[in-house]
C-alpha cells in the first residue's frame, strides 16, 4: 500500500499548503479541517489509531467547528478583516527560502534516525503487566507519565480560565436569517444523534483500558455532543457557574492531584498506587478526566462560565 | 519527608489555585494567603535540604527513568524556587492592595497566580524533556490570562501576540524533543546527553529546535516583540512575575540544558553565538527603554536587556560565569519586581505612567520612589548590589578566558542602563517648571509600598549574600575548578 | 525498522515548513493560528513516525506525547480564538496592534 | 573586645550609615529628631576616629574582612595614609553638617538632603579605609550614586542638566576604572593595597598590560580628580546648595579621585614601578597641564563659585603632581595638600555660600565692597585665598615648599615652573578679589543686613582658622605635615 | 467467489462517487450539485460498505458497518438540507 501511502502523504502536503496560502479566510479554514481528517487516516495507517481518534475528534472536529464559528463572528463584525494583507515579496521569498531549507533539514534528520530497541518504550512495554491497565498509551499517560497527564489538565483548566476572562462568547443566539434554527430537522438530528454520541463516547472512555480509546478521545466526544445541542439551541451559553458545574470541571486534575499525595507517605512516591487498587484507581480517575475534559472542551467553546438547557 | 518536598512545590500552590477557581470568591484573601504562606515555607525547607543534604530527587509514581519523570531539586534548582518564593511572597502581599477584595477578577488573580507559582516550581524542579514542555505550556497559559486582568480591551492584542509566539516557540521546542527522543530513546535530561553529543544533522536540529524554542520564549532579540506590551499592560503584580520569574524561567532551561543535554555544544560558534544574540539584546534592549515614553515600558524594555546579561554565559562557559549568570538573573528578578511594583504605586497613584508628566513624585511616594532607586542601582550593576556582584563574576570570567570583547559588553551595558534609569530618576526629581502630578488616587498603602521597598533592600542586600547563595548553587556541574 | 523510506516522514517535513512559512508570512492572528497548528501537526507526525519506526511495535511513549500535545494545542488555540473574536470586534481604538515595535 | 576594637573602620562606617537611615526613616516631619541623629552620628564619628587616630600613630594597623565571594572579599583597614583622608572627612563632616543645617533651614526636602549627605559621608569613609581595589570600587560608585541627590537637590532643570553631566562623567569613569579593576585581579589574582605595590614581580612579563591597567585606573580615577579633560563636571555641578559644593569640593568627590590615585600608585604600584614604567612622568605631565589649565579658566570666570570650582580643578593636581615625581619630599608635599586644601577650599566655599544666602551675592562684581558689611566671612575668605596663592607661613606655601624641594630633589627642575606659573596665576585670579572686597564701595543699598547668621559663620570660622593653623604649627607632630612625614616614612 | 461479489460492490461504490464527483463539478447551480452529491455519495457509500463487510466475514463487523453508514446517511442528508435551506433564504433575500 505505499501507492496509497504516497498519495496520502502528498494530499496532506498539498491541503497544508493551500490552507496557509487560500487567499480567502474560509476556504483556507476548511482545507485545515480536511487536512485534520486526513492527518487522522494517516496516523491510523501509522499504527496509531489512538491518536486518529483523538485528531478526527479534537484537531479536525472540535478545533474546525470552532475555527468556523469564530470566522463567522468575525465575518458579522467587520467583513474584510477576513482578507490578510499579503506579506511583501521579499519576505515571503527570504520565507520560502527559509522555510523550504528548515523542511528540508527535517526531512534528511528524520530519515537519517536510526531508532534501536533500547527505549523507555520498549521498557514501558516490558513493564505494561506492572501498570495495571494492558493498553501501552493509557498506561503511560495514566501511569509511567501520568505526571505529564495531570499538568495538562492544569494547562486545560487554565485556557479555559483565559477564554473565560476574554468575555467574548460564542453563545448562540439566534440573529436574523439563521435559517438552521428555523429548520425542523435540526430536533430530529438532535434526537437521534446525542444519544449515540454519548454512548459512544462512554464506551471510548471505557475502551481506553484495552483499546482505542481513552479520557481525551471520549472526553472530546462527549464535548461533541454537547456541540451538536448547542448547534440545535438545545443548550446555550450562560453567565453564572454553579458549584457543582465548577466541581466537575476541576474534578479530574483535583481527583489526581488528591488521590496522588494521599497515597504519597504510604506508597513513597507521588501517583504510585497499591498493586491491587491500581485498576480501581485509575478507571475512577480515567472517568472524573472524562468528565472534566468533556466540560472544559464545551466551555471552551462556548466562552461561556456554563451552559444551560433550553427553556421550555 | 525530605523527598516529598519537591512534590509538595508544585501541588499545594497548584491545589491552593485550583480549589480557588472552585471556591470563587469566597475564602479571599485568607485562603490564597494561607497557600502562598505554606508554599514558601515548603520551598525553605527544600531549599534548606538541598543546603545540607545536596539535590533530592523524587521518581514519580515510583517510576525510574528513563520509563518514569523525575523530579530533581538541585542547586540550580533550589536558587530559583528561591527567587520565586522570595518574588512570590512580595508578590502576594502587594496584591491584597489591587486584589484583596472579592470579586470575580480578584477570584481569577489568585487562581491564576498561585497556578502559574506551581508551574514555575514544576519548571525548576523538572528533569524530564517533554515535562518541561508541558510545565512551560502551563506557565504561558497561566502567564497570558493574567496579563489579561488590567482589563481585556486594553490588554487583548498584546496578550494575543504573547500566546502566538509563546505557541509557536514550544512547539519548536516540542520539535526538538521529539527529535531528541528518537535518537535517545529517553527524554530525561540526564540520559539524552550522548546521542545529542554525536554530531550528527538530526542531534544538530533537536539542538537548534531546544535552543530556538526557548529563545522565543525567553523574549530574546529578535524574538522579544511579544514582551514589552505584554509587560508593560499587565497589572503591576503580574508584570513583576512575569519580568522577574517567567522569561527567567526560559533562560533558566538554555542554562540548565547547556549542563546536560546540550553540554556537548560548549565551546562551539552556537555559544559564540548565543552571546551575540545577548550582546544584542542588552543594547537593542536599552536603547529601546531609553526611547520609551511610558515608565512601564522603559522597565520592560529594560528587561529584554537585562536577559542578555545571561545569555554571557555560554560563550565564557567558565565557572565564574556560570556563578554570574545564575546570580544575575536572581539579582535581576528581585530587582526587577520591586521596579515593576513601585511602578504600580506610581500608575495606582497618578492614574498613567507618562514619564513627561511624572514630576516631583519623590515627596509623595517618597518609599516607592525609594525602592525604584535601590532597584536601579542593581540594574545598573553598580555596588554594592546583586546585579554588581553578577557584573563582577561575569567581567572576571571574560578577562579570565581572554574574551575582552565581553568585557566591553557588560561594561557598557551597565552604562546604557544607567542612561535609561537615570532618565526616569530625573523626572521624579525635577520639581519645577512644568505641571505638578495630576492625582488621581489615594498614596498607595503600606501593603503596596513595602514589599516594592523590601524587594529593592534585597537588591542591594544582594550584593553581600553571594557567598552563601553561590554554595547553595554549588557552582558549574562538571566543572574541574 | 522500516526498510522504505515512509513517504509521511515527507509529509511532516512538509507540513512543518508550511507552518513555519505561515507563522512568518501571515499577521492575521487567525492565519497565524492556523500556521502554529499545522506546525504542530508536523510535530506530531514526527512523534509518530519516531513511535512506529521501533523495533517490537509501536512506541506508546510518544504516542502519549502526541495526546498530551494535541490537547494543550487545541486548548490555547481554542483560547487564542477568544482572543482574537474579542481583539477583531473592539471599537476601532483599541484594534490596532500595541504601539511599541 | 579586642574584635570590636579591631573592627573599628566599619563602627566608623556605621556611624554615617546608621545615621542616613535614621534620617531617612524619620522622614520630613521629624525634624528635631533628624538634627539630633546626624549631629550626634557625627560626633560619634570623630571620637571614633579619634581613636582610631591613636591606635595607628601607635603603629597598630586596623583591619577588618567581611567576605563576599570565595576569594574576594571586602577589606576594610586603617593605616596612617586612611587616618589622613579620614580625619580630614570625620572633622569636615561634623562642620559641614552644622553649617548645612543653617543654610538648609527653610529649604524643603531636608530629609532627603541630609540622609544622602550621610551616605556619601559613608561612602568617603569607606574610600579612605578600603583594604583593596574591589572594596575601593564598590565605595568609589556609592559616592557617585550618594551625590547625585545632592547635585539635583534643587530640582531645577539646571540642576538636572549638571547632575546629568555629573552621572556621565562619573559613570563611564566608574566604568573605566572597574574595568582596570577586574584586569588586576585577573592578572596578579590580588587587589590588596600593600605599601610598595604588589606587582613587581609582573613587571617583566606584563609591561604593557600593567601600563594599560594603569592608564585606566587613572582615567578611572582623574574623572573625579578632575584631571584635564575630565573636569567638565565639576564647575556646572555649581548650581548645587552651597554645603554641597563646599563637600564635593573639599573632601568627597574630588579627594576621593586623588586619594585612589595616592593608593595605586603606592600601594598597588609601587612607586619604583611606576617609575620604572615611565608612567610617573606621564601622570606629571597630566597633573601640571591641569593645575595651568585650571587656573587659566577660573582668571575667565565671572560666577564666584564656577572660579572656585576651576581653582579646585587646578589645586588638586598638586596632590597628583606631588605623588608623580615620585621623590620623599615632594609626596610629603601632595599629601599634605590633600588637607591644606581641603581645609583651604571649604573655608573659601563656606564664605560664597554665606554671601549668597545672607545677601544673594553670586557673580563676582557684586562682591564689591562685601568686606565692610561682613567683615568675619570675608576675613576668612582673605585668609582661605592668599593660602591658595602661597603665602608664607600658610598652608598653601608649606605645600608648594616641599612639592619644589622635592622637584629639585628628583632632578625634575620644570616642576618648579608649573609651580611658579601656577602661583602667579593664582594670585592673578584672587588678588582682583581680594580688592573688590576690601577696597571698592558697594554698589548694594544698605539693607541692615550684616554678617552671616552664627550657623553659617561659625564652621567659616573654625575652617578658616584651622587652615591657618595647619600652616602656622606645620612643625608639630600632630600637625597635617607631621602625620604626612609619618606616612611617608612608612611608605619609604 | 465472496471475493468476486465484494469486488463488484466495491468498483460500484466507486462508480457511484465517481459520477457524484463529477455532477458536483459539472452541475450548474448549488440544488443540483446537492442533487448528485447526496445521491451518488449516500448510495456509494452503502454499496461500499456492503462490499466490505463482505470482505470482513463477521457479523459484528457488518453491524458496525451498517452503523456507520445510517449515521453517515442522516449527517449528510441533513446537512444538505441546511445547505439548500440557506441558499434558498439568502436566494429569496437578495430579490
Amino acid at each position: 500500500m505505499t501507492l496509497f501511502d504516497s498519495v496520502l502523504a502528498l494530499l496532506i502536503a498539498i491541503l497544508a499548503w493551500r490552507s496557509v496560502t487560500a487567499p480567502d479566510l474560509y476556504r483556507g479554514i476548511v482545507l485545515f479541517i480536511t487536512l485534520g481528517l486526513m492527518l487522522a487516516l494517516s496516523w491510523a495507517r501509522l499504527d496509531a489509531p489512538d491518536l486518529a481518534l483523538a485528531e478526527a475528534a479534537i484537531g479536525a472536529g472540535l478545533l474546525g467547528i470552532l475555527l468556523l464559528s469564530t470566522w463567522r463572528v468575525l465575518q458579522r463584525a467587520a467583513p474584510r478583516q477576513g482578507s490578510d494583507e499579503p506579506a511583501s515579496y521579499a519576505v515571503r521569498w527570504l520565507a520560502v527560502v527559509g522555510s523550504t531549507v528548515f523542511g528540508g533539514t527535517v526531512a534528511v534528520a528524520l530519515y537519517g534516525l536510526q531508532v534501536g530497541s533500547d527505549r523507555a518504550g520498549a521498557e514501558a512495554l516490558a513493564s505494561l503487566d506492572l501498570a495495571g491497565i494492558d493498553q501501552p498509551v493509557t498506561a503511560v499517560l495514566l501511569n509511567f507519565r501520568s505526571y505529564d497527564t495531570l499538568l495538562e489538565m492544569g494547562v486545560l483548566l487554565m485556557a479555559l480560565i483565559g477564554a473565560l476572562l476574554i468575555r467574548s462568547p460564542l453563545a448562540y443566539e439566534p440573529w436574523h436569517g439563521d435559517t438552521a434554527v428555523e429548520s425542523p430537522l435540526m430536533s430530529v438530528l438532535a434526537k437521534v444523534f446525542t444519544p449515540i454520541v454519548v454512548l459512544v463516547g462512554i464506551f471510548l472512555v471505557w475502551a481506553g483500558a484495552y483499546g482505542p480509546g481513552g479520557a481525551f478521545q471520549g472526553g472530546a466526544v462527549l464535548a461533541g455532543a454537547g456541540v451538536l445541542l448547542l448547534l440545535c439551541r438545545r443548550l446555550y451559553g450562560d453567565a453564572d457557574a454553579t458549584l457543582l458545574l465548577r466541581g466537575l470541571l476541576v474534578l479530574g486534575v483535583t481527583a489526581f492531584i488528591v488521590i496522588g499525595l494521599l497515597l504519597m507517605p504510604w506508597q513513597g512516591a507521588f501517583l504510585a498506587y497499591p498493586p491491587g487498587l491500581v485498576y480501581v484507581l485509575l478507571v475512577v480517575i480515567e472517568f472524573s478526566l472524562a468528565v472534566s475534559i468533556a466540560l472544559s472542551l464545551l466551555l471552551l467553546f462556548t466562552g461561556t462560565h456554563a451552559v444551560r438547557a433550553v427553556r421550555s | 519527608m525530605t523527598e516529598h518536598l519537591p512534590v509538595l512545590a508544585v501541588f499545594l500552590p497548584l491545589l491552593g489555585g485550583v480549589l480557588q477557581f472552585l471556591l470563587g470568591s469566597r475564602g479571599l484573601p485568607v485562603w490564597p494567603l494561607a497557600v502562598a504562606a505554606l508554599t514558601v515555607g515548603c520551598v525553605l525547607l527544600l531549599v534548606g535540604a538541598v543546603g545540607s543534604n545536596g539535590s533530592i530527587e523524587h521518581a514519580i509514581g515510583g517510576w525510574d527513568p528513563p520509563l518514569g519523570i523525575r523530579l530533581r531539586a538541585d542547586g540550580l534548582a533550589a536558587v530559583m524556587l528561591l527567587l520565586t518564593a522570595v518574588v512570590g511572597a512580595a508578590v502576594s502581599v502587594y496584591a491584597l492592595g489591587p486584589h484583596g477584595k472579592a470579586s470575580p477578577q480578584a477570584t481569577h488573580f489568585w487562581a491564576l497566580w498561585l497556578l502559574l507559582w506551581g508551574s514555575l516550581n514544576a519548571l525548576f524542579l523538572s528533569a524530564d524533556l517533554f515535562n518541561i514542555y508541558v510545565t512551560l505550556e502551563l506557565v504561558t497559559l497561566s502567564a497570558i490570562p493574567l496579563v489579561l486582568l488590567a482589563g481585556p480591551g486594553k490588554t487583548v492584542a498584546a496578550a494575543l501576540r504573547y500566546l502566538q509566539f509563546a505557541l509557536f516557540g514550544s512547539l519548536l521546542y516540542l520539535l526538538g524533543v521529539a527529535i531528541t527522543y528518537g535518537l535517545a530513546g529517553s527524554l530525561d535530561l540526564a540520559l539524552v546527553g550522548p546521542a545529542l553529543a554525536d554530531g550528527g544533522l538530526a542531534a544538530g536540529l533537536a539542538a537548534g529546535c531546544l535552543i530556538g524554542g526557548v529563545l522565543v520564549k525567553a523574549a530574546i532579540v529578535p524574538c522579544h516583540v511579544w514582551l514589552p506590551p505584554a509587560h508593560g499592560n499587565a497589572p503591576a503584580a503580574v508584570s513583576a512575575v512575569l519580568s522577574a520569574l517567567v522569561v527567567k524561567a526560559a533562560v533558566y532551561l538554555l542554562l540548565r540544558f547547556w549542563t546536560e543535554p546540550l553540554a556537548g555544544l560548549s565551546g562551539t560558534l552556537v555559544a559564540q553565538l548565543l552571546g551575540a544574540l545577548g550582546a544584542a539584546a542588552i543594547f537593542y534592549g536599552s536603547i529601546q527603554a531609553f526611547r520609551q515614553e511610558r515608565l512601564k515600558l522603559v522597565v520592560a524594555y529594560s528587561t529584554v536587556a537585562q536577559l542578555g546579561y545571561m545569555l554571557l554565559f555560554f560563550p565564557l562557559a567558565v565557572s565564574q560565569a556560570w556563578d554570574g549568570a545564575v546570580y544575575h538573573g536572581l539579582a535581576h528578578g528581585v530587582a526587577k519586581a520591586s521596579l515593576f511594583l513601585a511602578t504600580g504605586n506610581v500608575i495606582a497613584y497618578v492614574g498613567h505612567d507618562r514619564l513627561r508628566e511624572l514630576r516631583g513624585l519623590d515627596r509623595p511616594l517618597a518609599l516607592s520612589v525609594f525602592a525604584f532607586g535601590l532597584a536601579s542601582v542593581s540594574i545598573m550593576g553598580l555596588p554594592p548590589s546583586g546585579g554588581f556582584v553578577a557584573k563582577w563574576l561575569l567581567l572576571s570570567a571574560a578577562v579570565e578566558t581572554g574574551q575582552w570583547w565581553w568585557a566591553v559588553v557588560l561594561i557598557i551595558g551597565g552604562l546604557l542602563a544607567a542612561a535609561y534609569i537615570i532618565r526616569v530618576l530625573r523626572y521624579a526629581f525635577l520639581q519645577a517648571p512644568g505641571p505638578a502630578v495630576d492625582v488621581q488616587g489615594p498614596v498607595p498603602s503600606a501593603v503596596m509600598a513595602w514589599p516594592a521597598t523590601l524587594l529593592g533592600l534585597l537588591a542591594i542586600l544582594m550584593g553581600f549574600t553571594a557567598a552563601p547563595t553561590l554554595a547553595l548553587l554549588g557552582g558549574l556541574p562538571g566543572a574541574t575548578s | 525498522m522500516s526498510s522504505i523510506p515512509d513517504p509521511f516522514g515527507l509529509a511532516a517535513a512538509a507540513l512543518l515548513a508550511v507552518g513555519f512559512y505561515g507563522f512568518v508570512t501571515h499577521r492575521h492572528p487567525l492565519r497565524r493560528l492556523l500556521a502554529i497548528n499545522i506546525f504542530g501537526n508536523g510535530v506530531f507526525m514526527t512523534l509518530i513516525l519516531v513511535a512506529r519506526w521501533m523495533p517490537g511495535g509501536p512506541d506508546p511513549i510518544p504516542h502519549a506525547m502526541v495526546l498530551t500535545g494535541i490537547v494543550i494545542a487545541v486548548s490555547a488555540t481554542a483560547f487564542g480564538l477568544a482572543l482574537v473574536r474579542r481583539s477583531m470586534t473592539q471599537e476601532d481604538g483599541d484594534r490596532r496592534e500595541p504601539d511599541d515595535d | 573586645m579586642s574584635a570590636l576594637y579591631e573592627a573599628m573602620p566599619l563602627w566608623v562606617l556605621m556611624t554615617s550609615l546608621v545615621t542616613a537611615v535614621l534620617v531617612f526613616i524619620a522622614g520630613e516631619p521629624w525634624q528635631r529628631l533628624r538634627v539630633v541623629f546626624n549631629v550626634t552620628g557625627a560626633v560619634l564619628k570623630l571620637v571614633l576616629v579619634g581613636i582610631m587616630l591613636r591606635g595607628v600613630h601607635h603603629g597598630h594597623e586596623f583591619a577588618v574582612h567581611l567576605p563576599l565571594l570565595p576569594d574576594l572579599a571586602i577589606v576594610l583597614r586603617a593605616d596612617a595614609l586612611t587616618m589622613l583622608f579620614a580625619t580630614l572627612s570625620a572633622v569636615l563632616w561634623l562642620v559641614t553638617t552644622i553649617y548645612a543645617l543653617a543654610y538648609l533651614e527653610h529649604a524643603p526636602n531636608r530629609a532627603r538632603f541630609f540622609g544622602f549627605f550621610s551616605l556619601c559621608v559613608t561612602a568617603t569613609m569607606g574610600i579612605a579605609t578600603a583594604g583593596n581595589l574591589f572594596t575601593f570600587f564598590i565605595f568609589y560608585e556609592m559616592l557617585t550614586l550618594a551625590t547625585w541627590p545632592l547635585v539635583v537637590h534643587r530640582g531645577v532643570s539646571r540642576s538636572m542638566t549638571a547632575g546629568r553631566a555629573y552621572l556621565q562623567y562619573t559613570l563611564a569613569g566608574g566604568a573605566v576604572f572597574l574595568l582596570g579593576v577586574v584586569l588586576i585581579y585577573a592578572l596578579s589574582g590580588s587587589g590588596d593595597f600593600v605599601a610598595g605595590g604588589h606587582l613587581r614581580h609582573l613587571a617583566d612579563d606584563h609591561s604593557g598590560m600593567l601600563i594599560l591597567i594603569f592608564v585606566l585606573l587613572v582615567a578611572g580615577l582623574g574623572v573625579k580628580a578632575a584631571l584635564v579633560p575630565l573636569h567638565g563636571w565639576l564647575p556646572t555641578a555649581m548650581v548645587a546648595p552651597a554645603p554641597v559644593s563646599a563637600l564635593l569640593h573639599a573632601v568627597a568627590v574630588v579627594k576621593a579621585g586623588a586619594f585612589g590615585i595616592v593608593r595605586v600608585v603606592y600601594d598597588v604600584y609601587g612607586v619604583d614601578l611606576v617609575q620604572s614604567l615611565g608612567l610617573g612622568d606621564m601622570l606629571a605631565v597630566a597633573a601640571s597641564i591641569t593645575i595651568i589649565y585650571g587656573s587659566v579658566r577660573a582668571i575667565q570666570q565671572t560666577d564666584l563659585k564656577r572660579r572656585l570650582a576651576f581653582s579646585t580643578v587646578s589645586q588638586v593636581s598638586y596632590i597628583t603632581l606631588g605623588i608623580a615625581v615620585g621623590s620623599p619630599l615632594a609626596t610629603i608635599g601632595g599629601l599634605v595638600h590633600l588637607v591644606h586644601q581641603g581645609l583651604m577650599k571649604i573655608t573659601l566655599f563656606f564664605c560664597a555660600g554665606g554671601y549668597a544666602e545672607t545677601h544673594g551675592i553670586h557673580a563676582i562684581r557684586e562682591l564689591d565692597g562685601i568686606g565692610r558689611r561682613m567683615p568675619w566671612t570675608t576675613a576668612m575668605f582673605t585668609l582661605g585665598a592668599f593660602g591658595m596663592i602661597g603665602v608664607p607661613p600658610l598652608a598653601g606655601f608649606i605645600t608648594k615648599w616641599h612639592l619644589g624641594l622635592g622637584a629639585v630633589s628628583a632632578g625634575q627642575y620644570w616642576v618648579i615652573l608649573v609651580l611658579l606659573a601656577s602661583t602667579v596665576l593664582n594670585a592673578v585670579y584672587f588678588l582682583p578679589l581680594l580688592h573688590r572686597v576690601w577696597f571698592r564701595a558697594s554698589r548694594q543699598e544698605d539693607n541692615g543686613v550684616g554678617e552671616a547668621p552664627p550657623g553659617l559663620l561659625g564652621p567659616i570660622l573654625f575652617t578658616g582658622v584651622a587652615s591657618v593653623a595647619a600652616g602656622l604649627f606645620a612643625a608639630f607632630a600632630w600637625s597635617p605635615l607631621g602625620w604626612v612625614e609619618l606616612i611617608v616614612e612608612r611608605e619609604y | 467467489m465472496t471475493d468476486w461479489i465484494s469486488s463488484m460492490f466495491i468498483i460500484a461504490g466507486v462508480g457511484f462517487f465517481l459520477a457524484g464527483t463529477v455532477g458536483l463539478l459539472r452541475f450548474p447551480d448549488v440544488f443540483t450539485r446537492l442533487h448528485a452529491l447526496t445521491k451518488a455519495d449516500n448510495t456509494g457509500l452503502g454499496l461500499l460498505g456492503v462490499g466490505v463487510a463482505l470482505q470482513g466475514q463477521s457479523f459484528r463487523l457488518a453491524v458496525l458497518i451498517a452503523l456507520i453508514w445510517f449515521l453517515a446517511v442522516t449527517a449528510s442528508s441533513i446537512a444538505c438540507h441546511l445547505v439548500a435551506r440557506h441558499n434558498l433564504h439568502s436566494e429569496e433575500g437578495e430579490r
